[in-house]
């Protein structure tokens, strides 16, 4: 039955395969379409937004909300892993890893720090924003509860703590989005509050601050996912 | 070309996964390599070859590469990872009932 | 650079196929990240900066670690690491 | 220019936030953040009806919103023309009264629950509302990642089971639909649904065929039509009553509107006529119906028996849909309203009678006739709409289904149609007479150790009540809803005005 099963599902595999490679050689191999998106943002991104990253001007910018939606993808996530996981045993700590590792990582996480407040503030300069920059936010305290153990984590940032910095994330992004409304705007214009010259770090509106609401926003949200999910291992070390 | 069967090889090795693996994390690995097929697909169909989408004072703007795609490709990127972790959490969850992360368990993915 | 695109996408090919088949979970995520990798020095070279930093961080870096708590909780109480697949 | 369009996602979502910021310091603050939000949001949709009454009755109704200040097709657009309206109108009427049985089912013990019901009204709207093709896929994302922890809601095993299926099923369609995405921008290089619209025509055959195929495929497999509906049953039997009546009754009916606005107004039906697909689709939905109402009479569970009919259900509307005549596309819309009406009802009366059973089988359904009178009574009004008598709202929508079926020659429809009516009789006649069954001598306490015992048992009857009362009250007047059905099939079959709207002026 499995073997039957396996060939079938091979077979069907490649039939779907020749027609996918088929189909997709038959496409028409230029794209210069007159009046698609990508010639007004490259012309006049600048001008409009302040931003020298493309993409973070579509990000945060033209399709804000897309971001918006992004972010609350993330919520939802953090919401349903914790409702599932919410009822076991509080966490209790491991003894983390070795005397060196600690040590090191204590000198280290302060540079990861500021690589992630890096990424999220140079979002409109360099490559990354508050995505990427979040999730490094993130991952530090991941490695608080791997190396430290989660008890440490636990007294550093709080569950509460970090819902509340979620939270004011999220509603940080939000409220730049109302800010557009009552300044005679549309939800999530771009507003005019940092206009330093283009280039320079003070510059690109509000694309910095929704940059900042977002990273702290995914950081966060991570730390929680990750937070929830370690609980059950950590209780049974110490049952050893 | 050889970029469109990259995409498709991946796309269904990832596919592979899903309808034959007997082990739940697997399935979740043959969908992040699904995803995985779908951005890098993307990214490399809308490439004009030029530079990266980030002025630095000496690029003519026509230079530059399409910002769009890549946008989009990072939604779907924060999109695919929490899909991931959730679907990890239910994993788990699942494993405390039956102790035993095979998808026959749950009554296999195509029958009822 | 030719050479190297077309190395990247074999070896691109092969974790995939890898990380599918091994039988040990642990590996299949080693090579899953060793994927993801190598995503992103393939979006470095097709000009995509920003999607490369965002698959190194999240796709290389935080769905490992997801994973390996996923595995450390699913394994306990069990006597085998190598489940067997029927 | 009009702020109410967006702020029919922002006050759910807002309120979603807000939630686990108000519990870290009140309890009662959250109960007051609910029913306000609630009821707020439901008084704007109303709002947006009272204040447009004159250009609604002139079919002149069109809604629109530039987030962020960018025109189209730069930025995102948010549109609503008669056909928006409509679903949102059915999306913000049902979700009150869910709401509002939550509270009374669930308690007020469980703050994440709140959330994710909140998200979710946040994305359907997203989802109606959305005038781009990428934030559509965003959107149709948040729906299926937050309707998965309610559906693993009792954290048992079946729940759980129920919700790796559905994830699994869901993400898989995401990824078609991002395929699809994919194809849209290198073809044409826009994401807004009017300009897709304007030039989607240009593009040659090829291309246009890969395009429709996928969002086909996308769409199908998160509504759970026939070759993928092995997630649907369990998935809506699984989770609490109000979480079922929210998937089986409104999500799929969202993911309706998402299959009308694309393959008719944003491709435009002419692309499934070229390449045949109607055909496809058509025979695969009847398939669907039969498959649907075969199961459900083999079914033992109360609740699964329901979720089937859903499959039937779903596979009538859309064969009827895809004849493209002003009738069909009139008679499917209809039965969007009467389906949701009756199956939300359906399964409020079942949650309430389930907590007073040993389970959810037919035999443990004996005597509940006798307990809970005026329920069951609703229970079984209720199954009498779906077999179709009359005066129920039932009738009518398969009195125009049938009707259509049979103008346009499309004779197996019809035969499917009356006999998914028999069917429907046996499979609830069973139920029912069950029901009556007297009660042989059972365990002393019949009353099973339950998740959520009632918080507020009053405020579940009185919700069980409206609904049931609206399946028949509308069922009497459904002439009134004829009127703006006609402006929502005007929309359907005219892209040119869902173009002209949103491009012009």
């Amino acid at each position: 039955m499995s073997k039957t099963k396996h060939i079938f599902a091979v077979l069907i595999l490649s039939l779907l395969g020749i027609t996918l490679l088929v189909s997709l050689s038959k496409l028409p191999n230029q794209f210069e379409y007159a009046n698609s998106i990508y010639h007004h943002v490259v012309n006049n991104s600048i001008t409009e937004t302040g931003s020298l990253n493309f993409v973070t001007a579509i990000l945060y910018d033209y399709r804000a909300y897309d971001s918006l939606g992004e972010s609350t993808i993330i919520f939802g996530a953090v919401s349903g892993i914790v409702l599932l996981l919410s009822r076991k045993t509080l966490p209790v700590s491991s003894h983390g890893l070795s005397f060196i590792v600690k040590r090191t990582f204590g000198m280290l996480t302060p540079f990861i720090f500021l690589f992630g407040i890096y990424i999220i503030t140079h979002g409109h300069l360099s490559p990354g924003g508050g995505f990427q920059g979040g999730v490094i936010l993130g991952a530090i305290s991941i490695i608080f509860s791997i190396v430290y153990g989660s008890e440490f984590d636990y007294k550093r940032y709080s569950p509460t703590t970090k819902t509340l910095l979620e939270t004011s994330g999220a509603l940080l992004f939000i409220g730049l989005g109302f800010m557009g409304i009552l300044l005679g705007g549309n939800f999530l214009m771009n507003l005019n509050i940092l206009n330093a010259e283009v280039g320079s770090l003070l510059s690109a509106g509000s694309i910095p601050f929704i940059n900042i609401g977002i990273g702290f926003k995914i950081g966060a949200g991570l730390a929680i996912i990750f937070y929830s999910m370690i609980q059950k291992t950590f209780k049974e070390e110490v049952d050893l | 070309m050889i970029n469109n069967f990259v995409f498709v090889v991946l796309f269904l090795l990832g596919f592979y996964a899903i309808l034959v693996k007997k082990n739940l994390i697997k399935m979740v690995i043959g969908l992040n390599i699904m995803e995985g097929s779908i951005f890098f697909w993307f990214i490399t169909l809308t490439d004009r070859g030029k530079m990266i989408p980030i002025v630095n004072g000496t690029q003519v703007a026509s230079q530059l590469n399409d910002p769009v795609p890549q946008a989009l490709i990072l939604t779907g990127i924060v999109i695919g990872a929490s899909t991931s972790a959730f679907l990890l959490t239910l994993i788990i969850e699942l494993d405390k009932f039956t102790s035993s992360t095979n998808p026959d368990q749950i009554g296999g993915m195509i029958e009822d | 650079m030719i050479i190297l695109k077309y190395l990247l996408l074999i070896f691109v090919m092969a974790t995939a196929y890898l990380a599918i088949t091994f039988e040990e979970e642990l590996i299949s995520i080693i090579f899953l990240s060793i994927f993801s990798i190598i995503l992103t020095t393939l979006y470095l070279i097709h000009n995509a900066p920003d999607v490369a930093l965002a698959e190194a961080v999240i796709g290389a870096g935080l769905n490992t670690a997801i994973f390996m708590t996923v595995i450390s909780q699913v394994r306990e109480g069990k006597d085998s690491i190598f489940r067997e697949d029927d | 220019m009009n702020i109410t369009l967006i702020l029919l996602i922002i006050v759910p979502l807002v309120t979603a936030f807000l939630i686990p910021f108000v519990d870290v310091f009140s309890n009662k603050a959250r109960k007051i953040l609910v029913a306000f939000s609630t009821l707020l949001e439901f008084s704007i949709g109303i709002f947006v009806i009272i204040s447009n009454y004159s250009s609604i009755t002139n079919n002149s109704f069109f809604l629109k919103y530039y987030l962020g200040n960018w025109i189209p097709p730069i930025g995102i657009t948010l549109s609503m023309d008669m056909l928006s309206l409509f679903f949102s109108t059915l999306i913000s009427f049902s979700l009150l009264f869910i709401v509002i049985y939550s509270i009374g089912f669930i308690g007020h013990h469980e703050g994440k629950y709140y959330v994710l019901l909140f998200l979710i009204w946040a994305a359907m709207h997203g989802i109606v509302l959305t005038g781009d093709i990428f934030n559509l896929d965003v959107f149709l994302e948040l729906m299926l990642i937050t309707s998965a922890p309610l559906v693993a809601f009792k954290r048992d095993r079946n729940g759980t089971e129920a919700a790796i299926k559905y994830m699994f099923y869901g993400t898989i369609g995401g990824l078609f639909v991002f395929i699809g995405v994919v194809l849209v921008y290198f073809n044409l290089g826009t994401l807004n649904f009017a300009d897709i619209a304007q030039n989607f025509n240009s593009l040659n055959i090829f291309s246009k065929k890969l395009i429709s195929v996928f969002f086909l495929l996308g769409i199908f497999i998160k509504m759970g039509v026939f070759p993928f509906h092995f997630w649907l049953s369990k998935a809506h039997s699984a989770c609490p009553s109000s979480i079922s009546a929210l998937l089986s009754g409104v999500i799929v009916k969202v993911y309706i509107y998402v299959f009308i606005r694309l393959f008719w107004n944003v491709f435009g039906y002419n692309i499934l006529q070229q390449t045949g697909l109607n055909k496809i689709i058509f025979v695969v939905a009847l398939i669907s119906t039969v498959m649907g109402h075969i199961m459900a009479l083999n079914e033992n569970d109360v609740k699964r028996m329901l979720a089937y009919s859903t499959i039937a259900n779903l596979g009538m509307i859309i064969a009827v849909l895809v004849i493209n005549t002003k009738l069909a596309l009139l008679a499917g819309l209809l039965h969007v309203l009467s389906h949701l009406l009756m199956k939300v009802s359906l399964f409020t009366t079942t949650g309430y009678i389930l907590q007073f059973t040993p389970g959810h089988k037919l035999e443990d359904l004996k005597g509940v006739a006798y307990k809970n009178v005026l329920i069951f009574t609703g229970f079984t009004i209720v199954a009498g709409g779906m077999i179709g008598l009359p005066p129920m709202i039932g009738f009518a929508s398969k009195w125009y289904i049938l009707k259509a079926f049979i103008k346009s020659g499309y004779n197996w429809g019809s035969v499917i149609t009356i006999g998914g009516s028999i069917f429907a009789f046996v499979y609830y006649i069973r139920y029912i007479i069950s029901g009556f069954k007297k009660l042989s001598l059972g365990p002393p306490e019949r009353f099973r150790l339950i998740l959520s015992v009632f918080y507020r048992e009053r405020v579940v009857t009185d919700i069980a009540f409206i609904f049931v009362i609206a399946v028949i009250v509308v069922g009497v007047f459904y002439k009134v809803a004829l009127g703006p059905l006609e402006g929502a099939i005007n929309v359907i079959q005219n892209p040119s005005l869902y173009i002209e709207g949103i491009l012009g002026g």
